[in-house]
């Protein structure tokens, strides 16, 4: 046939490598830079929450719940609240609700901030990187004030949430993002419409909307893929139902719909719309109220099981809870946004080249100790 | 790339745009077969610019059913349905919350789901196991509709001991991963999963975790697995 | 052709606007500085530049510190805790609420309730603690708190505590001696009985 | 300084001795010394500025401290002295399936390259080590050396990673050869000489004689030098050699310790080279901008230093700005950008010379 098979390497990308996010191990066969087939290997951050679960409290699990998903930890326990309560039926008061959106939005902003950035770095370019950096500091020095935690919050309840919002919140809140928002200008400029990323990403990695459906891919990623699916519009949770926004979705803007530049720019629309999100509901939340008035004396939902979804910056966080009627649950199972997104790798990256995989890696915006749990 | 390749890659693309993938999945080199299919799906792109699925709005699923109408929920519509259509399948009643059915006819019925197309449930949200007492292990599945926009749930249970159930990794691809999953952690075997290896959990572990009954093992490799930490008791 | 040509201008332009922007950065340096140079200086927690006061905060995560005084033993922290890392012995006192000289036992609260029960031993294990301020929230005499914050008339912020050896992360509350001086009083009640 | 001044001055000085080798000897070793000094001073500094840019870029002050003691220094000016201790001390591994001849030779092949290359760079009218005739030649042959000592750590490193880096450079430094090498005609066709002095000597007179002003093409010729040699020291947004985020380290992963801080050392001279050669190829050398003010030795001194300084400082602008380019697409921009328009550029001059000049 005149064709040369060269002999093929086996590489181990990881368990201990700047790219992979957290501990992965991606075993690739390449013949020179040509990847011909890549298995993603995990579980090296396994620390059994599913089985921990069952062992404690509904309100012991929540701190748990942080540690799957650590960059978006808020994120994490409003999923987790919103399914106790659908199972217990439970009514939380109106500012509760207005608070777990605030900070559920500005959860999303710095996660896809770190989602961003860090992609940058994998690419090759470090000053995005700080820069986003620095203005996730200043998110989550708000955090802080809040609930006294930078990274690990504990900050939602079953019924409510843990603190009321310090005074003064809303004005910082407003203040950061009027200083926000000329940012994500800057970051366009420094990083998304350079050329040699354009050439990086555009074009690689092409995920088509069929497939994307079929792994299960959700949130961003399935998104730039042109689907137009969001849990918060199309199932809304919590009070979203109640804000004017709109569900960004890829357009094939620089290469073809569905490739890593679109992953990386639905990220950066969708910081822009809860941006919106936020100056609606600082607005808007109820200046009184008491935030500990549904959280119940004992969590005992009644006999049942429950699955229920919410819109994590990562995509569809699904919650099964089975309980027993008993204060511990039989079983809680996270479907995570990033085991599924996880999954595609193999069949996105094969025929690409080593630093493709990378960059494809990225785009995915995994996060390890949700996918090991 | 050579001459003979390019020509060959053509001749594939041609073949998978007329419907045929099986010329192209009978490739024997990777590279060449995931060329071939990066070519094609360039191809596809070209025809139609973007295949946007835009969920339609919330509408009651419109099924014909002769006999008395059970209820509108959804689980007993389309458990109904299982029944007409794979009698026996099904193992209790229907009810609101998920459809119970025994694993025999599974693979069948999961093709079914997702092909029929007043149903078409293309997402696989949730796969999960359970250990439901009774020497009993369940497998639970959560199908959504991205085109329909509606909710079921599934639940087979199979015996501790022999437990088998068809795998539908072939039919939602992410059954793959979470099938390993359940399989790592409750030891449900999938017949037919073409990867069935643990997940989560290192290849040499004894015991399923999530059983209610399971013991953790006294050393790993010969490393006693403490149980007590120093200086605290 | 055309496309070679925009490609090369795009990388062009592209490209200086990026160079505009770190050049801005490196000249303004003075005004866009965020580093804190750490040891040296410290912001008062969480105020950076956003203009927020010490002491409106919720609360602190910091370092668990307990008011061994006014512990009554009730075990609510204990049962609380996630990760179990809290360990209370408690040993029921000869009388209620009366202090007991000999260990130093302090029968009244701060809150005035009467205390029923000895705390022997009040371990927290900071290595395993997961700062989720659960144990905090239960206590009826709000005696286990975390440091600093709100709480700064209590006990002053308390982050940097790294020790040299692990076990010296354990922090044992309950006063030196309260054991074995219960111990030894157990002999003279009976006799009295 | 050429060796040949240094021989006569001592000779002069020290009649008494009778054998001339011994002198000989001693006026060879001091200019290498004062040499290596140069290459060492180099990297400190450079790392030094290269930290500050970076950290003054990203908002941050990069190694700061309030005194000697504790923390490096003043503003950390002693840093990179503490970097280069530790390294020192560092302990020294060599993989245990590596290939141990070629590990240790890589540093000192790379070393080497970047060391002899500096020989001819003219710092001023008279310091030069040695003023060949082929000069410049001489540089980018010597420039070229240090990947025989990349692949070489490539390949001995026995570590795939290492392996990709060394491959990845051979072929990205061969390539880029090319361009940098037919922009560098475009400087012999307008001064007709090969000698790094020569080539300095016609651009005397203020900026208006400097060759990056001759005529358009010669400042497109010095875009693509400058580019390209960016490529050749392995530098963002082309360093896919050493890409610490997709081969962790490329072909210095293996390397510790004072072996490493060689690769370390012979970048920062590499540099230098480069960027000396553009400076006294296209801005003029050791010439004041300025005809006639400010030209004296020391001077020249002076103005070659600061251009050397100005071009390695927009090498760390790019590094702190840009991604990093993918190994195909970096074949491309050689192939199919650089070297057309590298060609056009030698035609245009000629053209122009035989019009206007």
């Amino acid at each position: 046939m005149g064709v040369v098979h060269g002999e093929q390497m086996v590489l181990n990308i990881g368990p201990q490598h700047p790219s992979t996010h957290g501990v992965l191990r991606l075993k690739v066969k390449t013949d020179g830079e040509i990847i011909s087939e890549i298995t993603p290997v995990i579980g090296y951050l396994h620390r059994c929450f599913e089985k921990h679960c069952e062992n404690m409290t509904y309100d012991q699990v929540i701190p748990y719940t942080d540690r799957c998903d650590y960059l978006a930890a808020m994120a994490n326990n409003f999923g987790y609240v919103v399914a106790v309560e659908e199972l217990m039926e439970l009514k939380v008061p109106e500012k509760v609700d207005y608070i777990r959106v605030i900070m559920a939005e500005f959860q999303r902003i710095a996660s896809h901030l770190l989602a961003l950035g860090v992609y940058g770095l994998d690419i090759g370019a470090f000053t995005p990187f700080l820069f986003m950096l620095r203005d996730r500091e200043r998110i989550l020095d708000m955090f802080e004030m809040t609930c006294g935690a930078r990274l690990l919050y504990n900050y939602m309840w079953v019924g409510g949430v843990s603190h009321d919002l310090p005074k003064g919140f809303v004005e910082t809140a407003f203040q950061f993002l009027d200083y926000f928002e000329p940012q994500i200008e800057e970051y366009n400029n420094l990083l998304t419409y350079n050329k040699i990323f354009i050439e990086r990403t555009a074009d690689i990695g092409v995920l088509p909307p069929e497939v994307a459906i079929s792994y299960g891919v959700s949130g961003p990623n399935l998104r730039a893929s042109g689907v137009k699916w969001d849990l918060r519009k199309n199932a809304p949770y919590s009070i979203y139902d109640k804000f004017d926004f709109d569900v960004c979705i890829g357009d094939g803007g620089q290469g073809s719909l569905g490739d890593c530049w679109d992953r990386y720019y639905v990220r950066m629309l969708e910081v822009k719309e809860s941006v919106k999100i936020l100056r609606q509901a600082l607005a808007q939340i109820p200046k009184d109220g008491d935030v500990h008035q549904a959280i119940p004396k004992k969590i005992r939902p009644p006999k049942g099981s429950i699955y229920s979804r919410t819109e994590t910056p990562r995509g569809d966080l699904g919650f099964y809870i089975e309980s027993d009627g008993s204060p511990i649950p039989t079983r809680v199972k996270m479907r995570s946004p990033a085991f599924t997104a996880l999954a595609v790798l193999g069949e996105l990256s094969e025929g690409w080249m080593m630093s493709d995989v990378i960059s494809i890696l990225g785009s995915l915006d995994i996060v390890l100790g949700e996918i090991d749990r | 790339m050579s001459v003979d390749q390019e020509k060959l890659i053509a001749e594939l693309v041609e073949k998978g745009l007329s419907g045929d993938m099986d010329s192209i999945n009978a490739i024997e080199d990777r590279v060449l077969r995931s060329k071939a299919k990066s070519a094609l799906a360039k191809a596809k792109r070209a025809a139609k610019v973007a295949t946007k699925i835009v969920p339609s709005e919330k509408k009651t699923l419109e099924v014909s059913i002769d006999d008395k109408q059970p209820s509108d929920n959804l689980n007993q519509k389309i458990g109904h349905m299982i029944d007409k259509k794979f009698p026996g399948s099904l193992d209790s009643e229907l009810n609101d919350t998920h459809i119970q059915l025994k694993p025999d006819q599974w693979f069948d019925i999961a093709q079914w789901l997702k092909s029929e197309p007043s149903l078409h449930f293309d997402s696989l949200q949730c796969h999960t196991g359970m250990d439901v007492g009774d020497e009993k292990l369940e497998a639970r599945y959560n199908f959504h509709s991205m085109t329909h926009d509606h909710y079921i749930e599934i639940r087979i249970a199979v015996p501790r001991d022999n437990a088998h159930i068809p795998s539908i990794e072939q039919i939602w691809r992410i059954g793959d991963w979470f099938e390993r999953e359940t399989y790592d952690m409750f030891g449900i075997f999938f017949d037919g999963h073409r990867d069935h290896r643990r997940m989560l959990l290192p290849e040499d572990w004894e015991g399923y975790p999530l059983r209610k009954d399971y013991e953790v093992q006294e050393t790993y490799h010969g490393i006693a697995i403490p149980k007590v930490k120093e200086g605290w008791e | 052709m055309i496309k070679y040509f925009r490609d090369i201008w795009e990388s062009i332009s592209t490209m200086m606007t990026g160079l505009g922007i770190t050049w801005k950065h490196m000249v303004h340096i003075r005004r866009d500085n965020v580093t804190l140079q750490y040891p040296e200086e410290k912001w008062p927690r969480p105020e950076r530049n956003i203009g927020f006061d010490h002491s409106n905060y919720n609360v602190i995560r910091s370092r668990l510190q307990v008011d061994i005084d006014d512990c009554i033993g009730c075990l609510k922290c204990e049962r609380a805790c996630p990760v179990q890392c809290i360990k209370i012995v408690t040993e029921k006192a000869p009388t209620r609420g009366e202090d007991i000289q000999e260990i130093g036992h302090i029968g009244v609260t701060s809150n005035s309730s009467r205390k029923a029960m000895v705390v022997t031993r009040f371990d927290i294990d900071m290595t395993e603690c997961c700062y989720c301020n659960l144990c905090t929230y239960p206590c009826p005499e709000e005696c286990i708190f975390m440091t600093g914050g709100p709480n700064a008339h209590k006990h002053p912020i308390d982050y940097e505590f790294s020790e040299f050896d692990r076990s010296d992360l354990i922090y044992r509350f309950a006063k030196p001696g309260t054991k074995e001086g219960m111990d030894k009083l157990k002999p003279t009640e009976k006799v009295k009985a | 300084m050429t060796v040949d001044l240094l021989f006569s001055w001592l000779s002069s000085l020290t009649s008494t001795i009778e054998d001339s080798s011994i002198l000989l000897l001693v006026a060879i070793i001091i200019p290498c010394v004062a040499l290596f000094l140069v290459m060492a001073v180099n990297a400190i500094v450079m790392v030094y500025v290269e930290r500050k840019v970076a950290a003054f870029m990203q908002d941050r002050v990069g190694p700061m401290g309030q005194g000697v003691g504790l923390h490096a220094g003043k503003w950390g000016l002693l840093q990179t002295v503490a970097d280069a201790l530790k390294l020192l001390t560092k302990e020294d591994i060599i993989p245990e399936k590596a290939d141990k001849f070629l590990f240790i030779l890589a540093p000192f092949v790379i070393f080497i390259g970047a060391f002899i290359a500096i020989v001819a760079v003219p710092f001023g009218e008279t310091v030069i080590v040695a003023d060949f005739n082929i000069g410049i030649f001489y540089i980018l042959a010597m420039g070229s050396l240090g990947v025989i000592g990349i692949i070489i750590a490539g390949w001995s490193s026995n570590n795939k990673w290492s392996l990709y880096g060394g491959m990845r450079s051979a072929a990205q430094i061969v390539s880029y050869e090319i361009p940098a090498g037919l922009s560098i005609i475009v400087i012999i066709m307008l001064t007709g000489t090969l000698s790094m002095q020569g080539i300095i000597e016609y651009q005397s007179g203020g900026m208006g004689n400097w060759i990056i002003f001759a005529n358009p093409f010669a400042f497109i010729a010095f875009l693509i030098y400058f580019i390209s040699v960016i490529a050749e020291t392995n530098r963002t947004p082309f360093d896919i050699p050493e890409a610490e985020s997709e081969l962790v380290g490329g072909f210095h992963t293996e390397y510790s310790g004072m072996r490493w801080s060689f690769f370390f050392l012979s970048e920062y001279a590499n540099m230098l080279v480069v960027c000396a050669v553009a400076a006294a190829g296209f801005l003029g050398g050791w010439h004041s901008p300025i005809p006639g003010y400010f030209d004296s030795n020391g001077w020249g001194i002076f103005w070659m230093l600061s251009k050397i300084v100005f071009l390695i400082f927009i090498m760390m602008w790019f590094r702190w700005t840009f991604p990093r380019l993918r190994v195909d697409q970096l074949m491309n921009v050689c192939w199919k950008v650089f070297l057309p328009i590298s060609l056009i550029n030698i035609f245009g001059v000629g053209v122009w010379t035989l019009i206007f000049g």
